[in-house]
């Protein structure tokens, strides 16, 4: 069956001096959740996290597993690996495939980029879904595809006009809003902080030219496989020490510079 | 693991509406590339001077880099520069009005030709010399023999390089959804993103490139047959 | 009507040609004989610029050229005026033989489609194969396909024919035919130039004959000469066998 | 206009090369798998047993049909699954390159068979007879005669499907293997997408590098092999 | 030796070969006439399985074959024995003279190289062809490549050598040479079977002739008889022009 990465758990149960191998996959190129440093090593704030979880559960053995964003929500599926951590946000259609934990690993705090010329008449998603902006386009498989789908869906008189792509992992997405190719672009807020706020970013001499609007901190969760229940719950148990004692606060000042989660509305 | 059939069912009639931009892609490609890489062909085995060169280079360098990076090129870096030229000529054209289909049209027309030269070389140069010397010994033009002798025997060896480079395209064209056009694959992925869905997707996507492809061999193996009836067949 | 001067060839620097001048009249039939290897082919070829001649004067009509250097309109010009009967056939692959012959007339001269394939079909039976105009190259005897090329050849009318050992594969009857076949048309004026080994065929059907050795040609005159009072101890030599079995 | 660094193009070459490698070990082994499997393919395809033409032409088409994203998905997930149903052996561990390598090489196999196939077509059937004529077997026939003349034709076809597949094994990153692409990838995300162009440029210069090493052997032995054949002239 | 007995064979439904049967002893050199498409090269590449029979029987030494269904192997023993001169030479391509000889010599029976160039050498000096070993077959006259195969075919030493036309590109002398190697050859005990036109060379070689037509054998004996008291007109009429000019 599809699920042999159980199978060989049960085996090592029986020996209780193993630990249980779970692998978990995260994506690639997600920066900075999930990503592979300099050093070839698994990184990212939501890497870090498991890896702090896996310190509390002492029953488990971590194996981090690289991949991209398609293999990770197959192989979830199919039992390949047992949790996957790509910045995933919930949806009723997602937890008929995976489990969700109670618990959300991280939160994603996405927004418009825009032109500052524009700034009288962007001053948040709504006004510029009124105006009819045109959007860069998003990969259908990234996050952000979803939230704006969502949205669209909460605000049908007033859709964004959402057009597919492949993402080309480029930048040039700045590019684009500054000749008027696009109005604006729909990215995750450190991106743009990093590529234009920071004066060593290669956007920077831009930075008066562009303006940044923040629309939602969403949670993101890992997925698990549907039989790995039992280990969602290790994990859930897991997250509440870490969030008391601190640990993920420290994390996210490492990797983010702010407190991420307490912008999630709950 | 269970595969949500009624996600397959729904969505592959969605899937199916890519399938004419697939065509499409594929078809422009091949008849623009058809006429340029044959004379490309020509170019290599006369060795005419100069034209050689390039010619080489062009193939090596479209063959050699990646279609990320000329896709790069074409989509994003030539419509930003031709906007700021007319721009700056003060022209009223929007550059990014174009329909993305025509980068990807320029896109792969440009990789088809590459390989489709190649194709073409080999196929000319299987077809024995003695029969243009017979062409032109009763008084035909070199392109009358070409037309009339030489390519009719050169496409047996063609055809199934052919079929190779036609189905490999239908395939690929799957790379210009980083230009926003939504071939039959794009179509999986958009439909697969909201519920991850993305196994049921993969397998609808499957199902229509193995009708498609099928169906593009069978016509390829076809033709195959019909050109080369003269050729006795050489089972034994 | 065509004459050649101070023919040179050579293949990357060994002299296959080495000054060979000849000069035809119309209606005239020149057989050349010489040993294998003597150079027949590459001369034939030379005169249909199907192989560039390091240097020589050809002198067509009213046309002159200098072999080493032709335009692509005169090559045309010139092979419009004359036609080719290959040693190994060369017969259109992908062509039936039918097509093969009436394709030069359709193509190369414009002849009317219908009426191409009338003369392809004369021509065919003249040279026995009514019973294969739609057989390909692949499914034909040797000889079979050897007939297909002259028949090519004769169809498209020339003014000039250049036979490269027409009837090497031929059989004694058929033999006979060809010549009679070839011996009409230069009644009717027209002009050959006969590569072969077939002593009996070039005695019948010559009336001028060239024996060629190594890129020269040694002697040459009428056939009476040649093969009964041939000056040159080497002609006399090559002959001796022949000569043997009909004397 | 955007920013655009170009030193950056040489800066970054140190740090892809690494990984160079990997995508030459995906080429390599894919092709030389995929060139062998694809004469056994190309002798079905052409056997008078029409079983085996029957198997040949299965194969080729329905391999051909399929996307090599697709047929990665099914090698990487089906193949540990069969192995360990069947021979209960688990290949789960084994690295991603066996995956890559096993994917590429059905892939290559299909497309090169056909090149394979018409090169032999290609051939006077002549040349065949004359060698078993004088005694040679049909296997050193083919590889004494009709190979030699055979490769000519295939080798600007085969040169296509290889300097195409150079580019492709990039897919491996679709299950985690980082080659070149991959390598570069990483580094754009590690700069939050900056630098792309300029990364691109560095990786486009390192495959035309390879590419044209390739090209240059292949012609090489193309030109080396029509040492008999005469050059056309117009 | 070599025994064939009503061989069939057809292309699509079209007869070809309507019953032939052979029966050939060591030593003999059995020379087949007939006109051009009387089916004597089919015949021929039957006995070699490079056309496949449609019915008949083969007995070769101690063998017994089915020729509509001859299994590899004994494809192969068969061929071990035999040597085949193409009409249309069919030399390697890729392969220059020396290698076209040695070829079948060094990877057919497994002589050693350096043995095999030896004879090869002297093969193609046998037919006078030593300055030509390094030529590619593109590189060579009609004539030099009809020498190569045959010295390619007479270089395995077969029992049995099957000739399809082997003079037809030579000259007389070469003729005569080649004939002169033939008949040394047969003398050693090498059994032929001659396809040809040239009815001079036919004469002089064959100890058995066979007239062909339309598929079927018209007549055989000795030579004496089927050149100078042929029993069937056909024969007869044949025959007539060569016997023309030889009377
Ligand atoms: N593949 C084929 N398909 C159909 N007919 C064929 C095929 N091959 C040969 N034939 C026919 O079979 C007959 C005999 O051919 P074959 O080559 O044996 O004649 P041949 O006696 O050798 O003639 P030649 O003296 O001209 O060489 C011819 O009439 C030819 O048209
Ligand atoms: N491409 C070539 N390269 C080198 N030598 C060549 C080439 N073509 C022909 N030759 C040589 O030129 C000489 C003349 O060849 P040609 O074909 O003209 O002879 P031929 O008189 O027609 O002989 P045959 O009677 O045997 O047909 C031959 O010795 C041959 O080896
Ligand atoms: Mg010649
Ligand atoms: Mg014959």
């Amino acid at each position: 069956g599809c699920g042999n990465g159980t199978d060989k758990k049960a085996n090592s149960e029986a020996n209780t001096t193993e630990k249980k191998v779970v692998r978990v996959a995260f994506t690639n190129y997600y920066v900075p959740y999930d990503f592979v440093n300099q050093a070839g090593e698994p990184d990212g704030f939501e890497v870090q996290v498991m890896k702090e979880v896996e310190k509390l559960l002492p029953q488990y053995q971590f194996k981090f597993e690289p991949t991209s964003d398609d293999d990770l929500l197959i192989g979830v599926e199919s039992g390949k690996y047992d949790v996957g951590i790509k910045g995933v946000w919930q949806t009723e259609a997602r937890k008929t495939k995976f489990i969700f934990p109670k618990n959300n690993i991280a939160a994603s705090v996405i927004g418009l980029t825009f032109r500052k010329s524009d700034a009288d008449k962007i001053k948040d998603m709504d006004s510029f879904a009124k105006i009819g902006g045109k959007l860069v386009p998003i990969a259908p498989q990234n996050a952000q595809y979803a939230v704006v789908e969502d949205y669209n869906k909460k605000h049908p008189d007033t859709p964004i006009k959402l057009l597919p792509s492949e993402s080309f992992q480029v930048a040039d997405a700045y590019t684009w809003v500054l000749e008027g190719r696009y109005d604006a672009f729909f990215d995750i807020e450190l991106a743009y902080k990093n590529n234009v706020v920071n004066d060593k970013g290669t956007y920077h001499k831009f930075n008066d030219q562009l303006a940044y609007v923040r629309y939602n901190a969403i949670p993101t969760y890992p997925i698990f496989n549907k039989k790995d229940q039992e280990f969602a719950d290790a994990y859930d148990k897991a997250i509440e020490q870490l969030t008391q004692s601190g640990k993920i606060k420290e994390l996210e000042q490492k990797y983010f510079g702010e407190d991420l989660l307490q912008l999630v509305k709950k | 693991m269970e595969l949500n059939y009624d996600f397959m069912v729904q969505t592959f009639p969605a899937i199916l509406k890519g399938i004419p931009v697939t065509l499409e892609i594929t078809l422009v490609s091949l008849l623009v590339a058809a006429p340029v890489s044959f004379f490309m062909a020509l170019i290599r085995i006369y060795q005419v001077n100069i034209l050689r060169q390039l010619v080489r280079v062009y193939v090596s360098f479209i063959r050699g880099t990646p279609m990320v990076l000329q896709i790069l090129v074409v989509y994003s870096l030539l419509p930003s520069l031709l906007n700021y030229l007319i721009k700056s000529l003060g022209w009223a054209f929007n550059v990014f009005e174009i329909d993305p289909a025509w980068y990807a049209y320029v896109v792969f027309t440009l990789n088809t030709i590459a390989l489709l030269s190649e194709v073409f070389r080999s196929a000319l140069l299987s077809v024995n010399e003695g029969q243009i010397e017979a062409g032109l010994s009763v008084g035909m033009t070199l392109p009358q023999v070409y037309r009339r002798i030489i390519i009719p025997q050169a496409m047996v060896a063609a055809l199934p390089n052919l079929c190779n480079l036609a189905v490999n395209l239908i395939k690929n064209t799957s790379l210009a959804f980083l230009m926003t056009v939504k071939d039959i694959t794009a179509t999986g992925k958009i439909a697969a993103s909201y519920g991850y869905n993305y196994i049921e997707a993969y397998v609808d996507v499957f199902v229509v490139y193995l009708i498609l492809c099928t169906l593009v061999q069978l016509l390829f193996s076809f033709a195959e047959k019909q050109v080369g009836a003269f050729r006795q067949l050489k089972y034994n | 009507m065509l004459r050649l001067t101070g023919i040179h060839k050579d293949f990357n620097g060994n002299p296959v040609l080495k000054g060979i001048d000849i000069a035809v009249e119309k209606g005239d039939v020149v057989v050349i004989l010489g040993p294998s290897g003597s150079g027949k082919t590459t001369l034939l070829r030379c005169i249909n610029f199907l192989e560039q001649a390091s240097s020589g004067e050809m002198i067509f009509d009213d046309l002159r050229l200098q072999l080493n250097k032709v335009s692509a309109t005169d090559k045309r010009n010139v092979r419009k005026k004359t036609a080719f009967v290959f040693q190994n056939y060369n017969l259109f692959n992908n062509k039936t033989a039918l097509e093969n012959v009436t394709e030069g007339l359709i193509i190369g001269r414009g002849v009317p489609k219908n009426q191409a394939i009338e003369i392809g079909k004369a021509m065919l039976d003249r040279v026995g194969l009514s019973d294969r105009y739609q057989y390909y190259p692949s499914q034909l005897s040797g000889g079979q396909q050897q007939r297909v090329g002259i028949a090519r050849a004769l169809a498209v009318q020339p003014e000039v024919i250049l036979f490269d050992e027409p009837t090497a594969s031929l059989d004694p009857e058929l033999v006979g035919d060809v010549l009679e076949v070839m011996k009409n048309m230069a009644r009717e004026g027209m002009t050959m130039i006969v590569a072969t080994h077939e002593m009996q065929f070039a005695r019948e059907v010559a009336n001028h004959v060239i024996f060629m050795e190594g890129g020269n040609i040694i002697e040459e005159g009428p056939p009476e000469q040649i093969f009964f009072k041939p000056k040159v101890e080497r002609t006399k030599s090559f002959l001796s066998r022949i000569l043997k079995s009909t004397a | 206009m955007r920013p655009f660094d170009p030193l950056f193009i040489i800066e970054v070459i140190p740090d892809l090369l690494p990984y160079l490698w990997v995508t030459l070990a995906v080429v390599v082994g894919s092709v030389v798998l995929g060139t062998l499997f694809g004469f056994v393919l190309a002798a079905a395809k052409l056997s008078s047993r029409r079983l085996y033409r029957l198997l040949g032409d299965g194969y080729t088409c329905v391999i051909r049909c399929t996307p090599a994203v697709i047929l990665l998905f099914i090698v990487f997930y089906g193949l540990p699954k069969f192995f360990l149903e069947v021979f209960d052996y688990d290949i789960n561990e084994f690295n991603k390159m066996f995956f890559v390598i096993i994917t590429f090489t059905l892939l290559f196999a299909a497309s090169i068979s056909e090149v394979i196939r018409s090169a032999y077509l290609a051939i006077d059937k002549g040349q065949y007879e004359a060698a078993v004529s004088v005694g040679l077997t049909p296997l050193q026939a083919f590889y004494r005669i009709v190979l030699p003349q055979g490769t000519i034709i295939a080798l600007p076809n085969f040169t296509n499907s290889f300097i195409t597949l150079l580019k492709e094994g990039a897919l491996a990153y679709t299950i985690g293997l980082i080659d070149l692409l991959g390598a570069g990838n990483l580094i754009i995300a590690r700069n939050y997408g900056s630098y792309a162009l300029e990364i691109y440029l560095a990786l486009s210069a390192i495959y035309w590098g390879m590419a044209i090493l390739f090209e240059k052997a292949l012609f090489g032995l193309e030109s080396r092999l029509s040492r008999y054949k005469k050059t056309r002239s117009a």
